[in-house]
């Protein structure tokens, strides 16, 4: 097969991506702090740190630390709040030429559904994504996305106020993911993205107490991916909507993993802070992949795995 | 801003446990400046899987390379401290705000830590160029004496330098802030510092109580070091949003005033 | 403080260690195959592998795959049998001259209780571990160390049977692991152990399938140490019995992180594989770090962590 | 069985992707038997965390040291590869069964694949020793010339050696296993194999046809490398609780005649 001949788009409920391959949330800033350094127009999409109702200053230090092959962090949502985001951010997301979905977290109900109201009205907003599950705020959302019932009572509420697709991030601390996948796409969520990251803590023996100044945080990188694929396998068993696969992605050999467990498309996280470039690295690697294999379109390989099982 | 794949050009042991590193970069030699940082991805694998951040020490813009002074304490440094000259290592810099340059009219002091030295090496060295100029007072404290590493590369710019060791093995004997006093008793312009967090909150103190502007460069664990992780923040006393700076962004040299030094002190990062 | 004169002995529900290092289920066999690269008579007791009524082959290879800073494993609890176990393994097991711990799991009820009752008439048996997490084998107990109610349930009727020391090993994929260490406890469970492995799963994206001949495995090394810690550290805030905690232990600093979270006792698996004379490592590290600091008996630092917080 | 901190004595690139390594470790090369393997540990840190199993290809009692050849497929090859002469590796060995020696009567063929070369070469000169004497006759082959990697070694311990190569690049073309019928036509007493799965399957195949006992190394990933773990097993025909073998403590070599060919066929391991 001739290079370039690879058909890379993915479609995500009706979203049209150039190629399966998305920063994460809360790694990529607003879009426009890589650009030095990263080629973000050729990107699948960006997925914004997420965005809450009023401004908030975060957890105090220290906020991560380094674990084998995965990080911790405790960020704890550090951001401008969505007035100063629509003002001062959305302007330069919207000339970046690809998707922006914007990820939005809140305390209860009512928060999500004034934050989708109010974006609603944003231009240039491919798609919001419900954070339900960051584990490091106890207004992050975790408790709706451990809980089938809030969860599902949460995207219900959001469904009602916006056109926009929904995308639900799922919490990987939780027994049953398929359960909690079911529920958010019961509620009317249009896609699924999953993992955040998995609750973890260090504690510094010297000190003798927690190196997180927040106690836990969440574990990202390479160290989760095993447990990230295994949770996408198991949900992509389990509901019929299109999922974002995410968790340790550091290659297209991960990447594709994500796809054949059954993602349609894949988010890169931590690996953007070992190496900047790796996205582009990824969608390179994918093309050629494809090519030596024969394949004509990305999207016929979401899912193969499950074929051989 | 480059992330480049650099060549290790030339390794030297300069103390106990610590390590002169120079690299091969054009783009970083040629536009680095002083207070700046490098973030040094240290192994193609995953252990360690994040970059370390390493104060530029020097530049030589014309042979297109920089150099870093690295204290051994961890896989990481020991990671650089073996590797040989030849060795690549994939590196983003320059990054951070740098010293603001030139400070406030006056003698400038500087007050070193260790191998807090190394920013205050390229910023005594730039305060000696004809636009900058400034009369230079370097105060440089460390345990022992072999811990005085770069000593003369900080005394070959400086107008006047004082080493100082706990133990008194080299230089004054004492703590580096023991001899802050007088030189702020000599009137001094502006004071910036490079250090443990003790010395720096000791010093920013006494600048506070002279009325002196104070900078210093300070650290925290990283993440991504470009300022997108939000991982890297410290407690600053500016009221709302601002309350946590980015120690990779908005530092790492920050006005000593704004910062919380109480909650530093309480242990709030490295150091 | 001079050499040697840290009182490394801790006490679980009486059963007295001479140091607080285990060696884990499933990874240091039935205690003799190591005997040429490690002092077992130094350990603090060994748990030897899961043991079912009848005879086990296990799961189809391929059975284990590396990832990074860790390991899948799908070995199925291949095993003997609790008949060849006593008359073939047991003799050995009590010349070791450290207590012993036997690591047990079922599919029914009936299963635990057999075995337990069986064993009960065994010499030389420190404790009886119930496995209730085992992912690899429909039999290996996780559906029951998921729920609350059925932990309970097999953790007391176990408890009807037998006198001696039951530890109750507790699975990391679940939502609230202090509700399941409260169930086991509310059994009549002695102590409780954790973690066991996190579901995962890799692919070979040439093949298109899951690596594992059983798809998913456990998760285990390094990689897992901030998720098992963390979950120690939450059921210690939560229940009041002995915890031996587990996970990617390494050295003497995870040891002592386990330790400070609030673990009486630690078990070192993966690590064994990696570096088979590890924990003689660990329990010297754990001396040294004592004298160090001035603590005269390890078991004032089980839980130091917490009080800081 | 044991475990030593070992110093790599010697590296030499042996062909495209190859490398014959040879370490100092007086017990090992003091004890070790053909078919027998070490485990190694590629890096103190966890990248990759697990060890990493090789044949030996030979031993040199007298000097202290041994041999392993190792083919570049992977990060903990590619490590070893790298590695400079002095550098330290913590091994565990010899380990598991090894060949039965000596073998039933009769001339003894070889057949080795690839790397696969590296226990069949110490078989070979442990089989032109006196006690064990047997006349040998070796087919090597591989998918170009440049991999038929220590072919000169494997030679120089036959009595015959026929390389074989897919392209016809060296010696004849063809797969191995073509040439295998003629040997045994010519009669052998035993048939030992090293080398990829399928052509193992193949050469316990026309060895069972022919009835003449076959001997096979197998590969596995291993967690333990020394039999606590059952990572490693593979499917033999035996019935009962025996069914599954483990490669690093039953094997690495066994009869291929309790193997379940169908199941390795399908894909049950590396090869
Ligand atoms: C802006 C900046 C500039 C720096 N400049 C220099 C320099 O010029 N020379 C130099 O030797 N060091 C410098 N450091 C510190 C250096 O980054 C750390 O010592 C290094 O990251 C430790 O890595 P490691 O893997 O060896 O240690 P680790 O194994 O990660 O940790 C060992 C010890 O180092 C400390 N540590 C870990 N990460 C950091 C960190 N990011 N910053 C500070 N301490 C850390 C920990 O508290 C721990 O006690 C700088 C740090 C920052 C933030
Ligand atoms: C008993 C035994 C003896 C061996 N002797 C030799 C030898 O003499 N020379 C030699 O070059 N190789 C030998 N091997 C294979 C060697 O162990 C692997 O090639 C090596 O472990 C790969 O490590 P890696 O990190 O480079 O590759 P990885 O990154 O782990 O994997 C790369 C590729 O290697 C394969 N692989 C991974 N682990 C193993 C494994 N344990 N066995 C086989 N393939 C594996 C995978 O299928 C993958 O395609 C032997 C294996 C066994 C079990
Ligand atoms: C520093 C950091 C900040 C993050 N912030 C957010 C966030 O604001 N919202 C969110 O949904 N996920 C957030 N995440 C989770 C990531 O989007 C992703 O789900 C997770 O890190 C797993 O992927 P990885 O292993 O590739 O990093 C954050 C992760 C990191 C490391
Ligand atoms: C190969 C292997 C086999 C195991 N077998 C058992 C078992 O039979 N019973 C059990 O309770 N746990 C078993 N475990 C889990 C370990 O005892 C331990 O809980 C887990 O591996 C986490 O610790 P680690 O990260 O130190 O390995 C096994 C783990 C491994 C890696
Ligand atoms: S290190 Fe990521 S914001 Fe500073
Ligand atoms: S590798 Fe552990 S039993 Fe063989």
């Amino acid at each position: 097969m001739a290079a370039g001949r690879v058909d890379l788009r993915v479609d995500l409920a009706g979203l049209s991506l150039a190629n399966p391959v998305l920063a994460a949330s809360g790694t990529f800033g607003y879009g426009t702090e890589y650009a030095d350094l990263v080629e973000v127009s050729k990107l699948g999409g960006i997925v914004t740190k997420g965005i809450t109702l009023a401004p908030r200053e975060g957890n105090p230090p220290p906020r991560i630390c380094e674990t084998p092959a995965g990080m911790l962090n405790a960020i704890g949502l550090q951001n401008p709040g969505v007035d100063a985001f629509v003002r001062d951010k959305m302007p330069a997301l919207r000339e970046l030429g690809v998707p922006v979905i914007v990820n939005i977290a809140g305390e209860t109900v009512a928060d999500y559904v004034a934050l989708a109201a109010q974006l609603s009205e944003c231009d240039g907003i491919a798609a919001l994504e419900l954070n339900l599950s960051c584990p490091n705020v106890k207004q992050g959302g975790m408790h709706f996305g451990i809980d089938c019932e809030l969860t599902q009572t949460v995207v219900a509420a959001v469904r009602e106020v916006t056109e926009l697709l929904l995308i639900t991030k799922l919490s990987p601390n939780v027994t049953d993911i398929a359960e909690i996948g079911q529920a958010a796409g019961d509620g009317g969520s249009d896609i699924l993205s999953l993992i955040n990251t998995l609750l973890g803590m260090t504690i510094d023996i010297q000190q003798r107490r927690p190196v997180l100044a927040n106690v836990t945080g969440g574990l990202s990188g390479p160290a989760i991916q095993p447990v990230a694929l295994r949770m996408v396998w198991e949900l992509a068993q389990a509901v019929d909507l299109p999922i974002i696969g995410m968790g340790g992605i550091t290659s297209a050999v991960d990447a594709l993993q994500f796809i054949m467990a059954g993602a349609t498309a894949i988010a890169v996280g931590t690996a953007n802070f070992v190496a900047p470039g790796v996205t582009g690295c990824i969608i390179k690697d994918i093309e050629t992949f494809c090519e030596e294999q024969g394949i004509a379109r990305i999207a016929d390989l979401v899912g193969a795995a499950h074929a051989e099982v | 801003m480059y992330a480049r794949t650099t060549r290790l050009t030339h390794r030297e042991q300069v103390g106990p446990d610590c390590h002169l590193l120079e690299f091969d970069c054009p783009e970083i030699a040629g536009s680095a400046r002083p207070g700046q940082f490098v973030h040094v991805r240290l192994t193609g694998g995953f252990d360690p899987l994040l970059r370390r951040p390493f104060s530029v020490m020097n530049i030589n813009p014309a042979q297109g390379s920089f150099q870093v002074l690295v204290r051994t304490v961890g896989r990481g440094t020991m990671l650089l401290a073996q590797s040989e000259p030849g060795s690549e290592f994939h590196i983003i810099g320059p990054l951070g705000n740098g010293f603001a340059l030139p400070g406030p009219p006056g003698e400038v002091v500087l007050v070193a830590g260790g191998v807090g030295v190394a920013p205050l090496i390229f910023l005594a060295a730039a305060l000696h160029q004809p636009d900058n100029y400034r009369y230079v007072r370097a105060l440089f404290g460390a345990a022992i004496g072999g811990d005085l590493c770069s000593w003369l590369e900080l005394s070959l710019v400086c107008d006047e330098f004082t080493a100082v060791t706990e133990d008194g093995s080299a230089g004054e004997q004492g703590m580096v802030t023991d001899f802050l006093p007088a030189q702020l008793d000599r009137g001094a312009g502006c004071v910036y510092a490079c250090g443990p967090t003790a010395m720096l909150a000791e010093v920013a103190e006494q600048c506070r109580r002279g009325s002196v502007p104070c900078f210093v460069s300070l650290e925290q664990w990283m993440g991504c070091g470009v300022g997108v992780c939000l991982g890297c923040v410290i407690p600053t006393r500016a009221a709302g949003a601002e309350h946590y700076q980015r120690v990779c962004k908005d530092g790492p040299i920050f006005d000593a005033a704004v910062i919380d030094w109480e909650a530093m002190r309480r242990g709030c990062g490295p150091g």
